[in-house]
Order: structure tokens, then C-alpha cells, then sequence
């Protein structure tokens, strides 16, 4: 998963929503405010390394959902259309939620009886078979499964998918596999500039299928996260008679329980059921409901007040991934109905203060920064601690490798920033009223953040000139390796649970570019060999202990931004859902546990 | 164009009351057309309102010119040309001899202040926030004249000299009755001690015992400060009254221009004498319908848009033949006129006033008096 | 009648009864800026067939007289007192229905503006033909025929066509007739016209007032003709009334007015306007200062602040008494029948040229 | 009448092409990349440049412009395939024909805005006429107080009140939702009744004033007055002469309102989560998605002008003089 997409048009309008200051230091007297105990379990179990899950594990069907019947269809209220539903196209949450629902991959993660989360094969057998140093992955396709239309997926079908990857039209999914399959950046692209479409293939030493049930991958390098990878909704199969190229985008086949009945963009969506989809081929996924009623252009406080009041058709309703309106978190809680139904979790978005390498290059500046950063005030312009909790580090709790109480900067005992500290730093630099440009996106929550940032770094002892910047071109002008600012905030977030999709796109010195993600624009020689070594570490547990440890490095001796929240989310359903839970991999409600009670 | 040289020459006589000599203004061949814009797909000029169509008057220092005819004849439109309201389309103003037809704003700043208007509605002629003294003192301020003594004092004296209170120097002229409003117009046009002012219906909107207030105070004007009038009006009776030589319009056009006692009183042009007979006359003769003509004239004015062809009264002429209809009669002093009484007719009436017999054009008239005489 | 609270006497008694009867009307409204007496006592009788003139500047009371003779005035705002009786019916205080039935019946009325005064959105021929439909129950085809038949008398060139045309492709003096043929649809036994040439031209003027005349020689019809200019009215009317303030001032008849008026106020009237016939040379003759406001008229005799003879009447009875009206043939002044005749003689007659 | 409507179909057309070209140099005056939408993680200028050439966007923009505008009479060859007139591309954001994006949202805005105007037609003119009959009268007082309280109120707060006290609290009604009209008329009413009395209430207090107030001036009009001289009942001299005069004012007010109406319209997609063409034209913009951008404010446009005609033709319908000069 990934903040990438979502930045432009996305990650802005939830920092809007949340603007309030009402939930700030409120919630602790409220009775329902477990929210320290289940969430610390829930990043427990995930900051675990999830295990590749064999043969066994990957067959279906998955297990019951206590109390679960079939029938009955749900009403779901989306914010935002669904841009993309060729598979390929799919990078972010909403729409890779949407995913699980109508298409499948060759794996995918389930949870185990005892409540683990395990990687498992999903149209494949099991969850791939590595040789040649973890340069080879084979997988081998299960018996049953079938398109939309009854016809069997076979290895040709997956090469297709992987192949059309590389044809031109396909610009917003994720570049993992093909990369490692062909080359960095745009390379991958002329190994076939027009994808499968005019006859042409990835050579065998690529990508071999020799036989209708075996897909294998040749990669270039060791990929020991290459089940992860093809975990994502963007490597959902595509039927190669069936393919329409950028048409595919609104009429894509189903793989999954469900399929695609009608979809008018930015309208509604109607889902139904696939009656080519077999349970018994799948580990994870049911087919409780007939089918989904979406609709768009709900907001948050429309889609949190039509579930609160219960009412009619908003009985058997909910969100797929609009969280509580932030301004009606409290009367939510505090609600004796409502509150019974709500779930909440992490999401996988840390937040940080970048601090422009490039111009602040003296490290005990970026720490006085770090030690200034009002951390609590800024989480609580973004919806308290239901919108998230106060960050220790760079690496957020969803993530392999995460240490609960991590704090070198002491931001958990000093949530509201230690100015002292900072303002003997920056004497010790001998920088005391520094100027710094601050830049923030001009939407309400960000401007008044704004306020407490400019407040707090003013005290420690800086010079501080506001920037104000469009929030719709904000990721872009923070793109841009002469932007002109030292200080912005960003969020990113992992693609699957491990540092390998966070440390990299951040904090790779090699990688600093125009629109690249490095938006601190960290150059550090160590950091550089490090995430180069690692990344060929094949052993899961191995490199995500040498993660953690270029993490520290990271965090402790280059410092290129303040950690300053990690996100929660809060969602709410209506009383006659039954299933609702939140899931880890999904970073939402799970919808394919849903239904509906009689 | 020797044509019309020659009937411009014979319309600048040297009127009898008049001191001879170069005449204070002179209008030659004055043209005003409003276009008309329509048509399709693009909008173009496909027409005009021919409101002044050609006209040549002369007025002398000192004299009133009287200017009649009735709504559309383009009277009013005369006078916002001469004062330069409005541009005219073709033809030539002078005045004393210099051409100001297409004089710019600083050309005309001598000749703006010796020309100045009387407008027909006192109410909407002052500008209601702004006090009696400013309104006076407007045009001395945009001309940037101060009189000895001050601006004040010049504009007391104004005030008194059309017969208002100096004292209510400050008031807003709503505090005024229409006929004191004129008054304050007739200051305003005073202020600059103008040579020629151009009354566009000066009393018609006043109250029949306050326009004699407002007649006479002109009168008094004129005598007393030898300003010449062009006199524009409706009324015969008040036109009569003020002016010495008169010129009736009729459709853009001047159909007879003479003294007042050729107009009035040997009038040859058929549509003078219509007009002339449709005066209603507050005396016994109109009690009795004795003494003078009855010519009732069939429909309106015709549409300045398209005026008919040959001579423009053709069509409510009962003297009207052919020639009428493709000849445009020239404005000339016809036989048995005195000087300086031109007039536009192919078949003009006899010198005498008054016709024995009635003429009715009015279809309905004639009809409904034939049946009342049948009874 | 020496209280000032009585009213103006009586007209003359003729033979038969009045068709028209005012007496005593008083019409007051009240506006933002007070009570405004309109009409202050007013009396006078209208015989069938016979024009009356009701001469006066703006303000004179002159319309709002007749607005109320219809009782077209806004009942909200509007006091109205005395009696109006219409060929032995009662019309003060009248319920509307019976008002409705009467006006563009028995008696209608003519504008000023025929611009304004027809409905720019209807036809001519549906607005002449919709009193007539009303008041006689036709269908709307007789009442088309009707209209055309109207349009053909009052002289409007191919009524047929133009019975279809809506006002506005009407020339002015076509729309006044639009408005005559509207009004005498009904055969009116009382027409009453409010200054119905004052909007046209003299030309124009003149074919509309012979149509009325000849129009009425065939209606039979008795007129109320308004206006302001004693020339129209003389051309018009066998009787007139001079109203001044809210009041009549002088009743006689058309040649009893114009050769010898005995109002001071008929007497400025006529020497201030200019006329075809009189001399250059002399200075006009205007009454000084301006119409009294009906807001706060003046007491005593309405004219007095404006009268040059004021000094000829003992004490302060001009401006402390109100002078009745008496009837017949007179003028309601404090002076003397001997000082009106002199004054008139000496003073006014040579003015009048 | 036939040259009255060529010559604004003509007018229209080059009104919309000076609002097309404006939107699009304008658009390509910001300095945002609308290649970013369709560039996801690791987006470097290599990937923007494929994207660029994908969207066209490496042309120079006066081409491109002429480019889009050729699509729109003559249809256009995308690789996604041919893309018959009017063509007005794709989306950059998903990739959807712009044109059935807009002709499928298309309907929700009509019905808000047509529908809308019918309410505050009705209860406005009715409102005003009521008041301008019983002028003075209890009804009036109250109607124009009421008028002044309503004519304060946004649709933005408005909305939420309405919905809280009628769906989340007291469960009167369900929340509005669009179902087309050719599928189910009385759903269609139903479920649109509450964006309508919102959207209505500040025009319906306005053209309550409005109404009242013109009546109340037509009432005093001398050819009304002429009518009650010539007999008519006051129902007729109401309803005939009064009236119709007070219309023309009243429409030349539409005509100008028609703006706000869409933009009313707009406001109240977003406030009852309706998908209209306002929240397409919110998201377009947010999205920097050109072609939807071009496509909203064309056919924006479109509609206003083609209202503004059909208030034209009311002008002659009810008024001669303009019928006929």
C-alpha cells in the first residue's frame, strides 16, 4: 500500500476532514476508550514477520465466519470514485480493497486459525517455490479456477498479466515485478515497449511457462519478497481474450467471489455474484452477500451520520474505507448503539517532518528540529488519537520489524517537543534564530498545523518563514529536488509489510530525482550500501533485522525527518453487518468476511 | 450640388429684425441617422431613423429662431447636434463662421461656454444631490471662469436675475416647484454668459400659469443680454410668441421657414397650414368654428425610417399629385413670398389664411360627418 | 353660506333630473407624507348627450374627481364622502359587483398615455372586445366582430388586420382611437375622457377631438372632458368647471368662461397662455407663485396666496373665509359682482388681445 | 423565429469556443503536471514522460487544443480506439469516455436544477402573488418575514439542519438518493424532494419578495387600471393584467439566476452526496483532469445557454413587444 497515489488527490482531503481541534486530550475520560490494549495487539502480531504458508494452508475454502449466512446485499458510501479497476492500474487502498472482492493473484495473505497472518498461495498451489539463490520463483496453479466466464485460468493467462504490465497504457500500478523481471526505472519497458499485444513475449530466460499450470519467474536478482509483491491487486489476472487494453480499466473480468454487474464512474457500482468462483480453490476469501450497492461522493460526515442514526438501508450498510468523520468521532463514541459498532485499527502511513538535506545540512539542527516538533499537537489537528498516534520513528506498527517504544528522540515522554533541548542545540550549532522555510498544503487542518509548528519551532529558537503551497500540487512541488523549502511533511506507506517497500523509495541517496519519493533528499554513503546489500538478503527474518538496524541508523545518526504520527482508522457499520473486522492486510474492514444478519 | 448651393444661399436671409451680417450660427446640410442594426447571421447596420435629413438654418446674434413641427420631426435632434450632444452624420455647424461640427473637446471649450441648453424636464435635467449654487457654478468651474467678486456672488446675482431667492444659494432642487427648477436651468444657462442658447421645449413640461413665468423670464433674457435663441418647440402659440423667425419641420426636413408673420400669417405650405388649423384656440371663434381653417389630416407621421419619397408630406397631402412623389421640392422662395420665406412645395396654397372649405382626410371623420348630415 | 364648512351650492335646476349627479364629494387618501385632500366639496350635474369641461393645472383634483366618479380609486387608502349618483343609482359606497357592471357599460373612461393605458401583452381587438363580451355575454367571436366593427368607426385603417396587432405596432394617435372604440363599445351613456389628447400631436389632436364630437353626436353619449389647455376645452364642451385646489372655482358655460370669466384665477388662466391671434410684443400675463400643495391647501380661498385682487376684499375674509360656489352661472371669490366686472373690463379683457 | 434561434445557436458556438480555449490555456497556465494523476509510486520523469505522450501531453498546447476541439465535431483515434463525435477524450484519471462520464451525471443535475426551479418557482410566484393579493394582510407580514429569515439561509447549512431533524433523527424520510426518472418516477420525486426545498429556499424567499413586489407595481400600472375602468372582475384584472406584466421582470431574474442555480445545484450534490455534474466538475479540478475539466465546463456552458434561450423564447411568449421587433 502506498500514500503515493493517494497524495495528489487523496492523503489532502483526509487532512481536511480531520481538522478539528475537538478531539484533542478529550477522549481519555470517555468510557470507550480501550483503544491502547487492542491496537498494541494488533501491531504485535504484525510487526512479526508474516511466514510464507504452504500447500496446505493455501487450499480452500477459508474458515467460517462464526454466525455467518448467506444472502442479503450490502449498501456501501464511498468518498471517492474508483479510478482504476484494471488490476494492473490498482495502487491504492480504496481501490485494492475493491480488488479483493473481483480478483485473485497468484497469493495472498489469510489468517491462520490462531489469528496469524500468514502469505499463502491464491491461485497458486502454495505460496512459490524459490531456487537458483532467490533468483527463480515457480508457482503452480490450482485445479478450478476460473474467469467470470467459466473459462480456466492457465499459466498463459499470467503471463499475459504480467506481460501487459509493460505496454505503455499501463502508467499507475506498482513496477515491482517487471523491474526485477527487466530493469530499474523505465527500463523494464523495452524489453517489450508494446506489451503482449503485437505478438511479442518475454523470453522464456524471463518468464517461462512450460505448461498450462506452471508460471515461473526469472529474476534478475534474489527477490525474496516476490510473494509479496504478487500479493498486490495490481498482479490480478487478466483474461487474455478478454482483454480491451485501457478499456479493461472499466469493465475488468472477475476472478473473485464477485463480480462487476454495472459501474457508472464517480456514481455507483453494483456487485454481484461470480458463480464461476469456487470456495473450495480459495484460502481466504467468502461469498456470504449477493452482491454490493456502492455509491460515491459520500463524505466522511455524511457517510458517519447515515451509519450512526441506523436508519433503513443504512442498516445494512457501511464503508469500505471512509474512516468516522474526525468532527463526530466523540458523539460516535460516547454513543451506547454506536459505538458497539465501530472497528479500528492501524494504517500503514507514517508521517513525517522531512527536513531538506540539500539545505539543512548540519545534523544538530535536524535534531533540534526532531526534539521542537510538536508531535501530540500536530496528531491532534488530525483527528487525536483516533487519527493515529504519536511516531518514535520512521517505520510504522503495520510494518515487519516495528519496536514498540522506539523513541530516540524522546517524542512518546515528550509528546508536545522538548524546546529546551532544541534551542541548546541549535546554540551548540551556532545557528540560534535560523531561518527555515517551512512549506504546508493549504488545506484547513495543514494551515493550522501550520500554527502549532511555526509556535513550537519559534520557541526553540528559529527563524521560522511560512511557505503556503496548493495541497493539489503539493506532492509535486515536493517532488522536486530544488523545491526550495527545508522543512515539509509527507506520508508514505508500505506496499506489503516490509521495510524493503519503505526504506528504499525514502531514504535510497541514488534515487533522488524529480518526483521521486526521497523528499528529504538523504545522500548518506552507509545508507545507500546498506539498502543494496540487504535488499539481495533472500532470508525474510535476516534482512528484516538488518532493516531494523539501518532503520536506527537512519533514524539516530542522519536524522533526515521528524517522525511525527503513525495513522489509525476508525470505521463504522451499520447494526445488521455481521463479520465486520479489521483487517491488518487490508488496513480496512475486511469486506470479504461480511453479512448480513437476519 | 448647385442645387443645393442656391437653396442655401436663399435660406440665410437677412431678416428684418436682425442686425445684418454674418449670422451667429449657421447650419449647412445638417444630417443626424440613427442606424438601425438587425439582420442575420451577423448583426449589421440595415437601416437608419433619418431624424435630421438635411437641414439648413441661420441664426443671427440676438434674435430667437423659432423651431416647430411635431414629435419625430427631428427638432430636438437639431438642437442636441448644435450643441454638439450628439455627432452629427454629415453637414456643417458654424459658428460665427468657424466650423465646429467635428470640433474636439478642447476645440470646443471656447464655444461650449457662449452655447449653452435649456432642457425640456426640470426634474431630471438637475442633478438632485448636488445644491443650486453647484449646479450654477457647474459650468463656471468646468470652464475655470471666475467672475470679479467671486463665484458666489456671480451666481446670486444669477439667482436673482431669473427671479429666485439668492438666499436658497444652498437648497437641492427638490426643494423647488417645476417652474422655479426651469428658473434654475435658465441660471445654469446664464452663468456663462452664453451668445446663443438652444431651448429644447423649454416650458412644455410646466403648468399652463407657470410657463408665461418661464416665457417671459426668456424674453427678459433675451432683451436685456441680447442673447439669440434657437427656440424649439411644439407649441405654435408660445414659438409665436418668443420667436421672429420660425421654421417648421416636418420628418427631418424643413418644409417653410420665414418671420413670424409670413409663418402665421401667409403660411404656404400645406402642412403649416394644417398645423396651424389644428391649434385649438381658447376663443369664441373656436366656440362657433367660425374664421378659421378645418384641415384634419389623415393618420400620423409617417416612420423616419423610411420617409416617402419626393416631398415627405405627400402622403396626408390633399394637394399631393405625381410629381410629389419623385421630386423633392427645394426649399425656395416661391412666388408671392417675402423675403427671406422659403418654402418646400411643388403646389403651395395661396398667400391667404384661410380656406373657405373644410379639408378632412380622416376617413372616419369624413365618414361620420357625411352620415350626420345625411340625418 | 357664509360658514365655511358649506359646501358650493347647487347648479341650476334644469328641467329632468341630472344623468350625472355630484354633490358634496370629498375624496382624501392618505399618503406617506399625509392626508392629501383631493377633492374638497365638489358639485355639479351632468345632462345626457352634453360635454362638460373640467378645467385645471396638476393637482387641481381635476382626475381624482373622475377616478372616483368610477370608483377606480385604491379603497385601502382612499375616503370618499358625498354623493354620486349616476342616472338615479347611487354609486358611493356601491358594492364592487354593481360598479363592475357599470364601468365600461354604462359609463368608461379614456387615458391620457394610450401607451400605457392598454395592456402591452393582449391584443387590441381583445382588449376592446372584453368589455363588451362581459357586459353583454357574446361569444367571442361576436365579441372579435364587434371590436372590428369599432375599429372601422373610430377610422383605424383595415380593422381586420389590425384588430390582431397588439398596441405597440399602434402609431399614438391609432391607439388613442383603439382606446375611443374600447371605451364607447358598450354604447356608454357617460364617457369620460382625462386629458385624451395631451400625449398626441396637434395634427393628431385635432382628428381625435372631432371624432369624440362626432362620435357623441351618434353615442348620444354625455362626456366628462378633462384637460389643462382652454383651448381644447373650448373647441369641446357646452359647460365648463374651472377647478383650483381640490375645488371649483367658476361654473358657466363654454362662451361665459372664455369671454367673461370672473375668477381671478380664469382670468390668469387665460391671459397667461399666448395664442395665435394675440400680440407680440406685449409680456405675458402669469399668475404668480405656484399651485397650493393638497397636502396643506391654503385656507380661506384656495387661490388667495396667488390673487393679485386680494386687497380689493375687506379684511381677511380671502384668506379667512372660503367663498361658496353658488349656482348657476358663477365664481366663487369674495369680490363684489361690480369689482369683478371693472377689474375684468379694465384690466383683463384688454390682455386678451 | 427560426433566425432568432439560428443566430443563437451561432452566438452559442462561439461563446463556447471562447470558454474552451480560455479553460484550456488556462488550465495549462498552472504549473501542475495533470501526468502525475496517472503516475503512481516511483514516478520519475521517465514514467511522466510515457504518460505524457500517452495523454498527448507533449504536443504543444494550441495543437492539443485544436486537437481536442476536432474531436468534439469530428471524433477522434485514441489507441484505446476510435472515439466518435462528440468526442471529448478521456478521462486522465480513470480513463472513461468523458462524454458518457457526463451524460450518465448529467440527468442528476438536470433534475436538481429543473426540478428545483420548479419548486421555487411555484411556491415563490404563489407566494408573492398570495401576499401582493392580500397586501397589508396577516399572510403578507408574515410571508415577507419569513422571505427576509429564509433568504439568509445557505444550502450548505441548511442541508445538514433538514437532513438531521427529517433522516438521521427522526427517520421521516430516507436520505436523498437520484434514481432516474425513466426508471421510477415516483422514486425519482421521492428521493429528490429534500435537495429541491433546500436548493429552493433562498430563491423561493427571494422570488416571494420579488413577486410581491412587482405585482404590487403592475397593480398600479395604468393599462390595470384600464381594465378595471373597462369593468373586469379584480380576478381578472389579477390574474390577466397584473400578472403577466409582473412575469417579465421575474424572468429577466431567472435568466440572470441561472448561473447561481447550477452553482446551487453544485452545492447541493456535495451536501446530500448526490453524483451530479458539480461533483464532477469538484473532482475534475482537484484531479487536474483536463479533459473532464473541458467536458464540465463545456457542457456547463451549453446548458446555461440553452436555458438562457428557452428564457428568450418565455420573454416572447409572454411579452408581444419582443415577439415582434
Amino acid at each position: 500500500m502506498n500514500i503515493a497515489k493517494k497524495r495528489r488527490a487523496r492523503a489532502i482531503v483526509v487532512a481536511l476532514a480531520a481538522g478539528s481541534l475537538a478531539l484533542t486530550g478529550c477522549s481519555s475520560g470517555s468510557k470507550n476508550t480501550s483503544e491502547g490494549s487492542n491496537t498494541d495487539a494488533d501491531a504485535a502480531k504484525q510487526q512479526a514477520v508474516i511466514p510464507l504458508g504452504d500447500a496446505a494452508a493455501s487450499q480452500g475454502p477459508a474458515v467460517e465466519v462464526p454466525g455467518a449466512k448467506p444472502g442479503g446485499t450490502i449498501r456501501v458510501y464511498q468518498r471517492d470514485n474508483f479510478d482504476h479497476l484494471d488490476p494492473a492500474q490498482i495502487y491504492v487502498s480504496d481501490e485494492g480493497l475493491l480488488a479483493t472482492l473481483y480478483t485473485r493473484q497468484l497469493t495472498t495473505y489469510k489468517t491462520d486459525k490462531n489469528g496469524k497472518k500468514v502469505l499463502v498461495g491464491d491461485l497458486a498451489t502454495d505460496s512459490g517455490t524459490v531456487s537458483d539463490g532467490g533468483k527463480t520463483w515457480k508457482f503452480t496453479l490450482k485445479d478450478g479456477i476460473k474467469f467470470e466466464d467459466g473459462k480456466p485460468i492457465t499459466s498463459a493467462d499470467i503471463r499475459h498479466s504480467i506481460e501487459r504490465m509493460y505496454a505503455k497504457f499501463i502508467t499507475d500500478g506498482p513496477t515491482y515485478v517487471q523491474q526485477w523481471l527487466s530493469g530499474g526505472g523505465t527500463e523494464y519497458r523495452k524489453a517489450l515497449p508494446d506489451g503482449p499485444y503485437k505478438g511479442k513475449h518475454l523470453p522464456d530466460s524471463t518468464l517461462e511457462t512450460p505448461d498450462d499450470k506452471t508460471v515461473v519467474f526469472h529474476f534478475k536478482d534474489p527477490q525474496p519478497d516476490a510473494p509479496f509483491a504478487l500479493a498486490m491487486a495490481a498482479y490480478g489476472v487478466v483474461q487474455k481474450s478478454k482483454d480491451t487494453k485501457e478499456k479493461y480499466d472499466a469493465a475488468p473480468q472477475a476472478t473473485g467471489p464477485y463480480k462487476i454487474e454495472s459501474f457508472k464512474p464517480g456514481k455507483s457500482m453494483k456487485l454481484v455474484k461470480n458463480e464461476n468462483w469456487d470456495a473450495k480453490t480459495d484460502p481466504f476469501r467468502h461469498q456470504y452477500v449477493d452482491g454490493f450497492d456502492i455509491t460515491f461522493n459520500h463524505q466522511a460526515s455524511d457517510s458517519t451520520k447515515r451509519l450512526m442514526a441506523d436508519h433503513g438501508e443504512a442498516k445494512t450498510a457501511l464503508s469500505f474505507t471512509n474512516a468516522v468523520d474526525p468532527l463526530q468521532t466523540r458523539e460516535v463514541l460516547q454513543d451506547a448503539d454506536a459505538s458497539k459498532r465501530v472497528v479500528k485499527g492501524y494504517q500503514p502511513y507514517v508521517w513525517q517532518m522531512n527536513m531538506n538535506m540539500d539545505r539543512i545540512k548540519d545534523k544538530k539542527i535536524r535534531d533540534a528540529i526532531t526534539y521542537a516538533m510538536p508531535n501530540k499537537q500536530i496528531l491532534g489537528l488530525n483527528g487525536g488519537s483516533y487519527g493515529g498516534e504519536v511516531a518514535g520513528g520512521l517505520m510504522a506498527p503495520t510494518l515487519a520489524g516495528y519496536e514498540k517504544g522506539y523513541d530516540p528522540y524522546g517524542k512518546l515522554k515528550k509528546p508536545n517537543g522538548d524546546p529546551e533541548k532544541a534551542k541548546k542545540l541549535l546554540k551548540e550549532a551556532g545557528k540560534t534564530n535560523m531561518k527555515i522555510v517551512y512549506a504546508y498544503a493549504n488545506t484547513e487542518a495543514n494551515q493550522k498545523v501550520s500554527v502549532v509548528v511555526e509556535d513550537a519551532l519559534t520557541k526553540a529558537g528559529f527563524d521560522v518563514q511560512k511557505k503556503e503551497v496548493d495541497s493539489a500540487s503539493w506532492y509535486a512541488q515536493m517532488g522536486k529536488v530544488k523545491n526550495g523549502f527545508d522543512l515539509y511533511m509527507t506520508g508514505w506507506g508500505q506496499d506489503w509489510p516490509s521495510a524493503s517497500t519503505v526504506i528504499p523509495p525514502s531514504y535510497d541517496g541514488t534515487q533522488i530525482a524529480d518526483g521521486a519519493s526521497n523528499y528529504s533528499h538523504i545522500n548518506d554513503e552507509h545508507v545507500n550500501s546498506e539498502i543494496k546489500r540487504i535488499s539481495r538478503i533472500t532470508d525474510i527474518k535476516e534482512s528484516t533485522k538488518e532493516w531494523q538496524k539501518l532503520h536506527h541508523y537512519i533514524v539516530e545518526k542522519v536524522n533526515p525527518a521528524a517522525p511525527v504520527y503513525y495513522t489509525k482508522q476508525l470505521q463504522i457499520y451499520g447494526s445488521k453487518i455481521g463479520g465486520a473486522e479489521y483487517s491488518d492486510t487490508i488496513n480496512y474492514i475486511d469486506p470479504t468476511r461480511l453479512y448480513v444478519k437476519k | 450640388m448647385s442645387d443645393e448651393t442656391t437653396t442655401l444661399e436663399k435660406s440665410v436671409p437677412q431678416p428684418r429684425d436682425s442686425a445684418p451680417g454674418e449670422p451667429l450660427l449657421e447650419v449647412k446640410g445638417l444630417t443626424k441617422h440613427f442606424p438601425i442594426f438587425g439582420g442575420f447571421p451577423i448583426k449589421r447596420k440595415v437601416g437608419a431613423v433619418k431624424a435630421v435629413d438635411g437641414l439648413d438654418l441661420a441664426v443671427h446674434a440676438g434674435e430667437s429662431f423659432g423651431l416647430v413641427g411635431e414629435s419625430g420631426c427631428g427638432k430636438s435632434t437639431t438642437g442636441r447636434l448644435i450643441t454638439r450632444l450628439q455627432e452629427p452624420t454629415d453637414g456643417r455647424i458654424l459658428y460665427r463662421g468657424k466650423d465646429i461640427t467635428h470640433a474636439n473637446r478642447k476645440q470646443l471649450m471656447p464655444v461650449r461656454s457662449e452655447i449653452q441648453m435649456i432642457f425640456q424636464d426640470p426634474y431630471s435635467s438637475l442633478n438632485p444631490r448636488q445644491t443650486v449654487g453647484t449646479i450654477i457654478g457647474g459650468p463656471m468651474e468646468i470652464n475655470g471662469i471666475n467672475p470679479p467678486g467671486g463665484r458666489e456672488k456671480r451666481i446670486r446675482e444669477l439667482l436673482e436675475t431669473v427671479g429666485l431667492n439668492p438666499e436658497h444659494y444652498n437648497r437641492f432642487p427638490h426643494e423647488f416647484s417645476g417652474g422655479q427648477r426651469q428658473r434654475i436651468g435658465v441660471a445654469r444657462a446664464l452663468a456663462l454668459e452664453p451668445k446663443l442658447i438652444v431651448a429644447d421645449e423649454p416650458v412644455s413640461a410646466l403648468d399652463v400659469s407657470i410657463q408665461a413665468q418661464v416665457v417671459n423670464l426668456l424674453q427678459k433674457v433675451k432683451r436685456e443680454m441680447g442673447i439669440a435663441f434657437l427656440f424649439i418647440a411644439h407649441d405654435l402659440a408660445v414659438v409665436r410668441h418668443f420667436s421672429e423667425r420660425v421654421a417648421v419641420m416636418y420628418l427631418g426636413k424643413i418644409v417653410e421657414v420665414g418671420d413670424r408673420d409670413s409663418i402665421y400669417n401667409r403660411p404656404r405650405h400645406p402642412y403649416t397650414h394644417a398645423l396651424l388649423s389644428a391649434v385649438p384656440e381658447a376663443s369664441v371663434e373656436e366656440i362657433e368654428g367660425e374664421g378659421r381653417e378645418r384641415i384634419r389630416l389623415a393618420g400620423d407621421v409617417p416612420s423616419p425610417v423610411n420617409p416617402p419619397s419626393g416631398c415627405r408630406f405627400r402622403t396626408r397631402c390633399w394637394k399631393a399629385q405625381d410629381k410629389c412623389a419623385t421630386e423633392e421640392p427645394p426649399l425656395v422662395q416661391i412666388g408671392g413670398n417675402r423675403d427671406g420665406h422659403l418654402t418646400a412645395c411643388h403646389f403651395p396654397e395661396d398667400p391667404t389664411t384661410v380656406r373657405d372649405e373644410a379639408v378632412i382626410l380622416d376617413p372616419a371623420l369624413a365618414s361620420l360627418e357625411t352620415s350626420h348630415t345625411d340625418d | 353660506m357664509t360658514t365655511l364648512t358649506q359646501t358650493e351650492g347647487t347648479p341650476a335646476p334644469t328641467g329632468a333630473d341630472p344623468f350625472l349627479s355630484v354633490r358634496d364629494l370629498y375624496v382624501r387618501f392618505s399618503t406617506e407624507d399625509g392626508i392629501v385632500k383631493a377633492v374638497d366639496g365638489l358639485s355639479f350635474d351632468l345632462e345626457r348627450g352634453k360635454t362638460l369641461g373640467i378645467v385645471g393645472e396638476s393637482g387641481s383634483g381635476k382626475s381624482v374627481t373622475n377616478l372616483s366618479v368610477l370608483g377606480l380609486h385604491n379603497p385601502q387608502s382612499t375616503e370618499i364622502r358625498g354623493e354620486i349618483v349616476l342616472d338615479g343609482q347611487e354609486l358611493t359606497g356601491a358594492p364592487e359587483k354593481t360598479l363592475e357592471g357599470l364601468r365600461g357599460n354604462k359609463m368608461a373612461m379614456i387615458f391620457q398615455d394610450p401607451l400605457t393605458a392598454l395592456s402591452p401583452y393582449y391584443t387590441v381587438g381583445r382588449q376592446i372586445a372584453e368589455p363588451f363580451i362581459k357586459h353583454t355575454g357574446v361569444s367571442r367571436r361576436e365579441g372579435r366582430l364587434r371590436a372590428i366593427e369599432m375599429l372601422t368607426k373610430v377610422g383605424i385603417p383595415q380593422p381586420k388586420l389590425r384588430v390582431d396587432d397588439y398596441p405597440h405596432q399602434f402609431s399614438g394617435g391609432m391607439r388613442q382611437r383603439a382606446m375611443i372604440a374600447m371605451a364607447l363599445i358598450c354604447n356608454p351613456s357617460l364617457l369620460i375622457a382625462d386629458e385624451p389628447t395631451t400625449a398626441l400631436d396637434v395634427t393628431v389632436q385635432a382628428q381625435i377631438l372631432d371624432l369624440l364630437k362626432d362620435l357623441q353626436q351618434e353615442f348620444g353619449s354625455a362626456i366628462i372632458f378633462i384637460t389643462h389647455d382652454l383651448g381644447v376645452i373650448a373647441n369641446m364642451a357646452d359647460d365648463i368647471l374651472v377647478m383650483y385646489g381640490g375645488r371649483a372655482i367658476e361654473r358657466g358655460s363654454v362662451k361665459e368662461i372664455l369671454t367673461t370669466p370672473q375668477h381671478p384665477y380664469t382670468w390668469g388662466l387665460l391671459s397667461s397662455m399666448p395664442r395665435l391671434s394675440s400680440d407680440i410684443d406685449v409680456p405675458l400675463h402669469p399668475i404668480p407663485g405656484t399651485p397650493p400643495s393638497l397636502l396643506n391647501p391654503p385656507s380661506g380661498c384656495p387661490f388667495h396666496p396667488r390673487c393679485a385682487f386680494t386687497d380689493k376684499v375687506d379684511g381677511n375674509r380671502c384668506s379667512g373665509e372660503r367663498p361658496a360656489l353658488p349656482a348657476g352661472r358663477s365664481a366663487a371669490c369674495h369680490l363684489t359682482a361690480e369689482q369683478k366686472q371693472s377689474i375684468f373690463i379694465e384690466s383683463i379683457q384688454p390682455r386678451l388681445g | 423565429m427560426l433566425q432568432f434561434f439560428l443566430r443563437r445557436t451561432l452566438g452559442a458556438a462561439v461563446i463556447l469556443i471562447l470558454i474552451s480555449a480560455f479553460t484550456f490555456f488556462l488550465f495549462f497556465s498552472i504549473p501542475q503536471d495533470p501526468a502525475l494523476l496517472a503516475c503512481g509510486k516511483n514516478c520519475t520523469p521517465d514514467s511522466l514522460k510515457i504518460i505524457h505522450e500517452n495523454l498527448g501531453l507533449d504536443k504543444p498546447v494550441p495543437v492539443q487544443y485544436l486537437e481536442f476541439m476536432r474531436g468534439i465535431v469530428m471524433g477522434r483515434d485514441f489507441a484505446v480506439g476510435p472515439c466518435p463525435a462528440p468526442c471529448f477524450g478521456y478521462s486522465f484519471a480513470n480513463n472513461q469516455p468523458i462524454f458518457d462520464t457526463i451524460l450518465d451525471r448529467f440527468p442528476t443535475t438536470v433534475s436538481l436544477t429543473v426540478g428545483g426551479a420548479a419548486v421555487f418557482l411555484t411556491l415563490g410566484l404563489g407566494a408573492g402573488m398570495l401576499a401582493a393579493w392580500k397586501r397589508g394582510s396577516l399572510i403578507d407580514k408574515s410571508f415577507s418575514s419569513a422571505s427576509l429569515v429564509l433568504s439568509s439561509m445557505q444550502i450548505y447549512f441548511l442541508g445538514p439542519v433538514v437532513l438531521g431533524a427529517l433522516v438521521y433523527s427522526t427517520n421521516l424520510m430516507d436520505s436523498p438518493k437520484y434514481t432516474a426518472f425513466t426508471e421510477n418516477p415516483a422514486a425519482w420525486f421521492v428521493g429528490l424532494l429534500i435537495p429541491w426545498m433546500v436548493m429552493a429556499t433562498i430563491f423561493t424567499a427571494n422570488y416571494t419578495r420579488m413577486s410581491r413586489s412587482t405585482l404590487i407595481e403592475q397593480l398600479q400600472e395604468e393599462h390595470v387600471r384600464t381594465a378595471k375602468a373597462k369593468g373586469m372582475s379584480g380576478k381578472t384584472v389579477f390574474f390577466r393584467y397584473a400578472w403577466r406584466g409582473s412575469l417579465i421582470p421575474i424572468v429577466t431574474i431567472f435568466g440572470m439566476d441561472l448561473g447561481s442555480l447550477f452553482g446551487g445545484a453544485m452545492i447541493t450534490e456535495q451536501t446530500f452526496s448526490l453524483a451530479g455534474i458539480g461533483r464532477l466538475a469538484v473532482d475534475s479540478v482537484i484531479k487536474t483532469d483536463l479533459p473532464m475539466i473541458m467536458g464540465v465546463m463545456l457542457f456547463t456552458a451549453t446548458m446555461i445557454l440553452f436555458f438562457n434561450v428557452i428564457v428568450d423564447a418565455a420573454y416572447a411568449f409572454i411579452d408581444p413587444r419582443v415577439r415582434l421587433s
